[in-house]
């Protein structure tokens, strides 16, 4: 064995992210890991790569004991690890970002045109070649991510961890990522895989290991499994499919007619939208993220200006109105980013609840102290939020409890329209499942909800049509009973066929 | 229950900073050879000694008060405004010109000169916030150099053409503003004025702004995450506009009251150089933005110096010794020694808990 | 009552005590030094408990000035324009009080008022520098741009123009009353514009109008004490004024009981400002740069002012 | 005109620009990683004072510039002990910071020296002033370069060797990389609380020199407050020059020019007040002109983060 992580547990606090793990690796093997947000499977590979310590447990690496202190000695020891955020630093360039740590230097003097030879070299060698002299903040994510390998290669790493590489990729540069992966496990190169897609984990992997809730539920060779049989393990149990009635579309609450707006670096962001929400149906938008969700989002919202073209609330025009205008002229927003944009964690849990509702509680210009927070604690009771009180602040609460705030806050807004943007990420099945109900109750109550979503099990499940985008497009709708996971993908790809 | 224990949890801070400034002080006062309990003694009698040294804390914690206000209002809001200096200048200036110049009735000229007092320093700082949303200029500096601006350009309205050519006209000030329009005292023979019992009021009115109001609940939102605040329907430009002109007006009451109430006058330097905008950002910091906390601490800071005079006239330890407490209590005091200390101790515990 | 503690808790006889209040900080300012050196040996001679106070901002003054009355002092004594304000309103408020303020007048029957015509001062030193420069061009480091210094720059400047109407005057201000670095960098600039005489008249400031003087070799003056002492070869002259006597003064004619209030008003008539070398012996050497014959013409000068012949105007009574 | 641009007028920017050279260099090296220095004109401060006290001590200017620096040196360590250990808010930490050298220094000033206001030996001897052997004779080049003290021509030198450092030497780079993402740089094994530490430090020096520049270069002795707001300056230069040793020497050179301007300007019948707010107008102006707001955003996100 390569390595072997033997009885590991890791506790923060009284929390025990991960107990009692066991997990090897096969020299030239690609391993995925997978399991459900918060599983432990980052923490996992943190403490692989030097980062955390375990609580208890023993780590060897070719038979030998080791324990790292810190990410250098897991470098030492051939470890290397890809971050699920990029750990990359924009105005530097590629070469600069790659051999960062190991600069070849003559002198003390940085040898830039060395650090170029030795990228370029890298590239050729297996076969992922890079501009070395380009700013990384130039490149797009795919290059990046390219970047991020080349510099864990660059400090010698045998044993290479990938921490969700495709969450932000096109599919197209998943297929060469994957590509790339294999051909490096050729060379020798071991691979620990994480990700939530379990059909790339199909296409690659050859062993998967599965956590739950900390624990290990099972390893398995590729060739013996499949995809449903991997969920099962990561979840405990069958998923059940909501129970959904079909919808009773009536007249349009969202137009969007012809919205453009220009992105970074003279590409635009959003290219000639046309789309519609009618009241009383679920509209999913699917794709990869990066490809104009957001920016949609923002202009519906009003968050951004649209350069051209019209959107048009319950038939009012209110393209590039303020926030506040759109809001009340019926607009709910669960954002996509809680803490960017759906909080304030500094402030406590009411002061966040009220977001939106504090024109509406007030006399005077003076805020109902008692309706407000009268109104939060029925949240925090039909929810199940876990909080200490109404007063904590939001920054102590779990992620998927703050989005249970987040949620509750725009269901509560009583508008027509609702826009939910990743509204179950980080959550828990429980709290998902009240979110999806609560969504499809708003659907049944006759209000348009626009889902965006990158889990397109969730945007299969909620939804009555689905739009897929795809660079700042519409690259296809699909009525959602018809539609399936491949021709979404492909829509998601890039294909351009309608169906 | 919980709301006592945040509470508490609270005030561990500024106590540990507090005792970590006591004892720099007491280093001090050790190093120039002097008795410690007896030198703080002199200090707690020079500040609230009897009723008459309680008044003249007061008196001095009056434009601390509002200066302190001013800025927690603006740090709220998520902006570093540092221009108080200047702010309580130009509202000075203008509170005083036009005590001397507008005709009428001297309570409604005194409270005419208020508020141009507030008016004039609401615009300087608002001037700030421009230069900040509409072309990017960053804030913090800025209001830095409208400091200087303001200073010099006060200095030259009352050394030329306001200049107090009555009596020894020696100095740069302008002629003393008639009694009717004085703020009155609240003792005979003693320094408070009315403008404290504003400045308590302003405390009040800011915290009941901030924490109950639609405008002072969006301000506090847009300072704790201004993308939130944007999502929820905030104007940000707009909120920033008001936060700052509120903020510059409470510095340019600030000015107002000094002259109005204190010095009869504006006189060059006499703002500058008794540091009040500074103490004034001090007691924000150490109140962590509290309105009311600043208003309290702006009278810790008070007493701080009004202690030190006293300190001075009846020992032989320096004036400074007062200047150095109150710098090491603001330098510790936004430093997690309380918390990350209160935490290691829990971690531990739970720790010991589950293994 | 409090009095009363004072007196019983005192020796057998009750020891007067008085305090001088000042509105700044003594620092190195020699106006306000030498008058605490007066102020204290007064003190020492007639058996009197004398505490000096401080101040570093109006409003602090204020209040030391009413903590002072607080704490039952016998005569208060102050200084300057800038306790003028305070002292007007705290002395009113106690008339049972006695006060003194030296360099400025409080017209008030318990405030004795001692002023001084520095002008008169600044008239002989312009005239001594007129008649010794040889480049025609004399300079003066000013502290601030403000009316009270007015009281230098012109007194200087109309004895200048008195004596050598041809002489250049440059005039510069600091800004401020502790910039040495900066006061001296304006004395390296007049001299570089051909300055070879540059006055010092910047407080605190000063001592870098001196410091540029001995690196470059041109000729300064100091003010209020002999400063020539400090340099004799660069710090040639020194414009002087007698706060210490005054304070003295005002402390023995209390304790003899010939304090009376008004005001008084020394000049060079009464030997209250002055020029070393002219109006009074300096223990350094006179610089030939100076000369004893410039030194015999200004004499004759300080003579007219004296008998009323040349009336200096006042700057600030325009 | 003419007489408004003379040598010696170079020659006073050389001198004026120093010291905010000097400290606003080190303030560019904490923006470099990460930390937003407010404190430099309290740095300074102390550094001018502890020359003072290290000359008086030693009797020595080398021993004095060296004394100076050691106790700068503490005091930054004292900030980077409560930005970084203690998290506290840097800017917070700096403006107490600059408190702390005001009352410090007049009370050292008292309890050292035994005077108030100002210390002063006429005896005591300050930097030297360097005359450059060849340059000294070229007529007007000679009058501007050449006759200043070792400090200022330090300064210069530092320039260069900090832009080359910064940009060139492969220590400098991993610096770079504090600031730029400490998450990251943390991620790949770099050290990033010690090299806030040592850049930080490095501040100290460098405020460290420009005190001893203020108080035994252009003058020999030391006054109550005698910075007068030349930290803050340095921290206006630190900003425009964007962290950027060559940028922060162009800014630099702009405000001593401006002041040294400013003082040949009160020749002319302007106020002096309009004289010496020259300065600090033009800096608006030439914010307005220059704001590559990623400097600018390094201050505003350590001031965002306050409450
Ligand atoms: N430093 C920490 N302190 C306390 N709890 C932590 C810490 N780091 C992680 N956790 C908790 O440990 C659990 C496992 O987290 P981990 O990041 O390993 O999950 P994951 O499987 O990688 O999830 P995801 O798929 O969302 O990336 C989570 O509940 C997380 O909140
Ligand atoms: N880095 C950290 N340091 C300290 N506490 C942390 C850290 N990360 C998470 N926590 C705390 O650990 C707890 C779990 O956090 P996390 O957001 O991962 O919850 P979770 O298990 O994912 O819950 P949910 O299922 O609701 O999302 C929370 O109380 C959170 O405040
Ligand atoms: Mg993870
Ligand atoms: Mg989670």
């Amino acid at each position: 064995m390569l390595l072997e992580m033997d009885q590991i547990t890791k506790k923060y606090g009284g929390f025990t992210a991960n107990r009692d793990i066991r997990f090897n690796l096969r020299e030239g093997e690609i391993h995925a890991l997978v399991g459900e947000n918060g599983a432990g499977k980052t923490t996992l590979m943190r403490m692989l790569y030097g980062m955390e310590q375990p609580t208890s447990g023993t780590i060897k690496v070719r038979g030998r004991e080791v324990s790292f202190a810190t990410p250098s000695q897991a470098m030492a020891s051939g470890i290397g690890m890809v971050h699920q955020h990029f750990m990359l630093f924009p105005s530097f360039t590629v070469a600069e970002n790659i051999v960062i740590g190991r600069e070849p230097a003559a002198a003390g003097v940085f040898d830039r045109k060395q650090a170029a030879a030795q990228v370029n070299e890298l590239g050729r060698k297996y076969g992922m070649p890079v501009d070395p002299w380009k700013k990384v903040s130039e490149c797009p994510l795919g290059l990046q991510q390219r970047v991020e390998i080349l510099k864990v290669l660059h400090q010698g790493a045998d044993i290479i961890i990938l921490d969700e590489p495709s969450a932000v990729l096109t599919p197209l540069e998943v297929k060469e990522l994957l590509a790339n992966m294999k051909s490096l496990a050729k060379l020798g190169k071991t691979f620990v895989l994480i990700t939530h897609k379990l059909q790339e984990v199909m296409d690659v992997a050859d062993r998967i290991t599965v956590l739950r809730d900390g624990q290990v539920t099972g390893t398995l060779e590729a060739k013996d499994t499949n995809v449903e049989e991997l969920s099962r393990l990561m979840v405990g149990r069958e998923l059940v499919r909501l129970n959904k009635q079909p919808s009773v579309p009536a007249e349009a609450v969202l137009q969007v007619d012809g919205v453009s707006l220009s992105g970074a670096k003279d590409r635009s962001a959003l290219k000639d939208i046309h789309m519609e929400v009618r009241k009383g149906e679920v509209v999913g938008i699917a794709g990869i993220s990066g490809n104009g969700q957001s920016e949609l989002i923002q202009v519906i919202a009003g968050l951004r200006n649209a350069d051209s073209g019209r959107i048009l609330l319950s038939g009012q025009d209110t393209t590039n109105w303020p926030v506040r205008r759109i809001r009340e002229h019926g607009l709910a927003h669960i954002p996509e980013d809680r803490y960017m944009w759906g909080a304030a964690k500094d402030a406590s849990v009411r002061e966040n609840g009220l977001m939106g509702h504090h024109h509406r509680l007030q006399t005077r210009g003076v805020i109902k102290a008692k309706a407000a927070r009268a109104m939060v604690e029925g949240w925090i009771k039909q929810f199940s939020i876990k909080t200490g009180s109404a007063e904590t602040k939001a920054q102590f609460l779990s992620g998927g409890n703050l989005q249970k705030l987040i949620a509750a806050r725009e269901f509560a807004q009583d508008a027509p329209f609702l826009i939910a943007a990743e509204p179950t990420r980080g959550v828990d099945i429980g709290a998902m499942e009240t979110i999806h109900a609560e969504l499809l109750r708003k659907r049944n109550e006759g209000a348009g909800v626009l889902l965006v979503s990158s889990e397109l099990s969730e945007i299969l499940q909620l939804s009555d049509r689905v739009i897929v985008m795809y660079e700042g497009e519409i690259a296809g709708e699909l009525k959602a009973d018809e539609a399936t996971e491949e021709q979404i993908s492909l829509l998601m790809a890039g294909g351009k066929e309608r169906i | 229950m919980n709301r006592v224990k945040e509470t508490l949890r609270g005030l561990v801070q500024p106590v540990l900073a507090i005792l970590i400034g006591l004892l720099a002080g007491a280093v001090a006062i050790l190093v120039v050879g002097g008795n410690v309990l007896d030198t703080y003694a002199e200090m707690w009698k020079g500040a609230f000694g009897n009723f008459y040294f309680f008044t003249n804390t007061l008196a001095r914690s009056t434009p601390i008060i509002l200066a302190g206000l001013g800025v927690a209002l603006a740090f709220r809001a998520g902006f570093f405004n540092m221009g108080a200096e200047g702010q309580m200048i130009l509202g000075g200036l203008s509170a005083a010109l036009t005590a001397l110049y507008l005709p009428g009735p001297g309570w409604f000229v005194c409270i005419a000169a208020i508020v141009a007092g507030i008016l004039a320093g609401g615009i300087w700082s608002v001037f700030a916030g421009w230069l900040d949303a509409r072309f990017g200029m960053n804030l913090l500096i800025t209001t830095l150099l409208l400091n200087y601006i303001a200073i010099y350009f006060g200095g030259y309205m009352v050394s030329y053409p306001f200049k107090d050519r009555t009596g020894s006209a020696a100095m740069a000030q302008t002629p003393m503003i008639d009694q009717a329009v004085w703020l009155p005292k609240l003792f005979q023979g003693m320094g408070l004025h009315a403008g404290f019992i504003i400045a308590i009021v302003a405390a009040i009115l800011i915290y009941w702004f901030t924490h109950k109001t639609v405008t002072g609940y969006e301000i506090r939102m847009l300072g704790s995450n201004p993308s939130f605040a944007t999502y929820g329907g905030v104007r940000r430009i707009r909120m920033m506009m008001l936060s700052m002109v509120i903020s510059g007006g409470l510095a340019g009451l600030a000015g107002a009251g000094e002259v109005l109430g204190t010095q009869y006058r504006f006189l060059d330097g006499s703002l500058s150089s008794a540091s009040y905008a500074w103490s004034g950002i001090m007691a924000t910091l150490l109140a962590r933005s509290h309105p009311l906390g600043t208003a309290v601490a702006a009278i810790l800071l008070a007493a701080l110096q009004t202690g030190a005079m006293g300190m001075e006239r009846n020992t032989d330890v320096p004036l400074e010794v007062g200047s150095v407490i109150q710098a090491v209590l603001t330098l510790f005091v936004s430093a997690q020694i309380g918390y990350s200390f209160l935490k290691r101790r829990k971690e531990k515990k739970s720790n010991a808990a589950t293994v | 009552s409090k009095d009363e503690q004072s007196a019983q808790g005192g020796e057998s006889e009750k020891s007067l005590r008085m305090a001088l209040v000042l509105p700044e900080k003594i620092g190195v300012n020699p106006f306000f030094v030498q008058m605490d050196e007066g102020f204290k040996k007064a003190g020492e001679e007639f058996k009197v408990d004398t505490k000096t106070i401080e101040s570093t901002d109006p409003a602090a003054f204020e209040q030391n000035l009413r903590a002072a009355v607080a704490e039952n002092y016998d005569l208060i004594i102050t200084a300057t324009f800038q306790a003028e304000d305070a002292l007007k309103k705290v002395a009113a408020e106690n008339p049972d009080k006695s006060f003194a303020i030296v360099d400025t007048t409080v017209d008030l029957p318990n405030v004795r008022s001692v002023g001084f015509r520095e002008y008169e001062g600044a008239y002989l030193l312009g005239a001594a520098a007129g008649l010794s420069t040889k480049t025609d061009k004399v300079g003066m480091i000013a502290a601030m741009d403000v009316p009270l210094i007015k009281k230098y720059t012109e007194g200087f400047k109309a004895g200048l123009e008195s004596v050598n109407p041809d002489a250049e005057f440059l005039v510069n201000y600091v800004g401020g009353f502790n910039d040495v670095a900066k006061a001296k960098e304006l004395a390296l600039v007049q001299f570089g514009k051909g300055a070879d005489f540059i006055a010092g008249a910047s407080a605190v400031g000063d001592l870098g109008v001196f410091e540029a003087a001995k690196e470059k070799g041109f000729y300064t003056s100091g003010q209020d004490t002999d400063r020539t002492v400090e340099d004799p070869e660069h710090i040639v002259l020194s414009q002087l004024k007698s706060t210490d006597t005054v304070a003295y003064q005002t402390v023995k004619d209390f304790v003899e009981g010939n304090f009376q209030a008004g005001a008084v008003n020394y000049g060079l008539k009464e030997d209250g400002v002055g020029l070393t070398f002219v109006t009074r012996d300096s223990e350094s050497a006179l610089s030939d740069f100076v000369g004893q014959e410039v030194i015999d013409k200004v004499k004759a000068i300080n003579e007219d002012i004296v008998s009323g012949k040349i009336v200096v105007k006042d700057p600030l009574q325009q | 005109m003419q007489q408004l641009f003379d040598a010696a007028m170079f020659g006073s920017t050389l001198r004026i620009m120093t010291p905010i050279l000097l400290a606003a260099l080190g303030g560019a090296l904490c923006s470099r990683v990460g930390l937003f220095n407010v404190g430099l004109e309290g740095l300074v401060l102390i550094g001018a004072f502890s020359a003072i006290v290290g000359n008086y001590l030693f009797g020595n200017v080398l021993l004095a510039v060296l004394f100076s620096i050691i106790i700068v040196m503490l005091f930054s360590a004292l900030f980077a002990f409560i930005s970084i250990n203690l998290k506290a808010n840097a800017i917070v930490v700096g403006i107490s910071l600059n408190f702390l050298a005001t009352g410090l220094t007049t009370f050292a000033l008292r309890a050292i020296f035994d005077v108030k206001g100002a210390y002063y030996d006429k005896d005591m001897v300050g930097l030297p002033k360097w005359d450059i052997p060849l340059i000294k004779d070229i007529p007007w080049v000679g009058d501007v370069i050449s006759g200043h003290s070792p400090l200022v021509y330090l300064g210069i030198i530092l320039v260069i060797a900090l832009q080359f450092y910064l940009f060139k030497s492969v220590s400098g780079f991993r610096l770079r990389s504090v600031g730029e993402n400490p998450i990251a740089a943390q991620s790949i094994g770099i050290k990033v609380r010690g090299i806030q530490y040592g850049a930080v430090l490095m501040c100290g020096i460098l405020c460290a020199l420009a005190g001893a520049q203020l108080s035994l270069g252009q003058v020999t002795m030391f006054t109550e407050g005698m910075t007068a707001g030349r930290g803050f300056i340095a921290l206006v230069a630190t900003m425009l020059g964007q962290a950027n040793p060559l940028g922060v020497m162009g800014s630099s050179v702009l405000f001593g020019f401006m002041e040294a301007l400013s003082i040949r300007l009160q020749g002319f019948s302007l106020p002096t007040h309009f004289t010496l707010m020259l300065p600090y107008i033009l800096t608006l102006v030439a914010m307005f002109f220059f704001k590559d707001r990623t400097y600018a955003q390094d201050a505003l996100k350590a001031g965002g983060s306050s409450r």
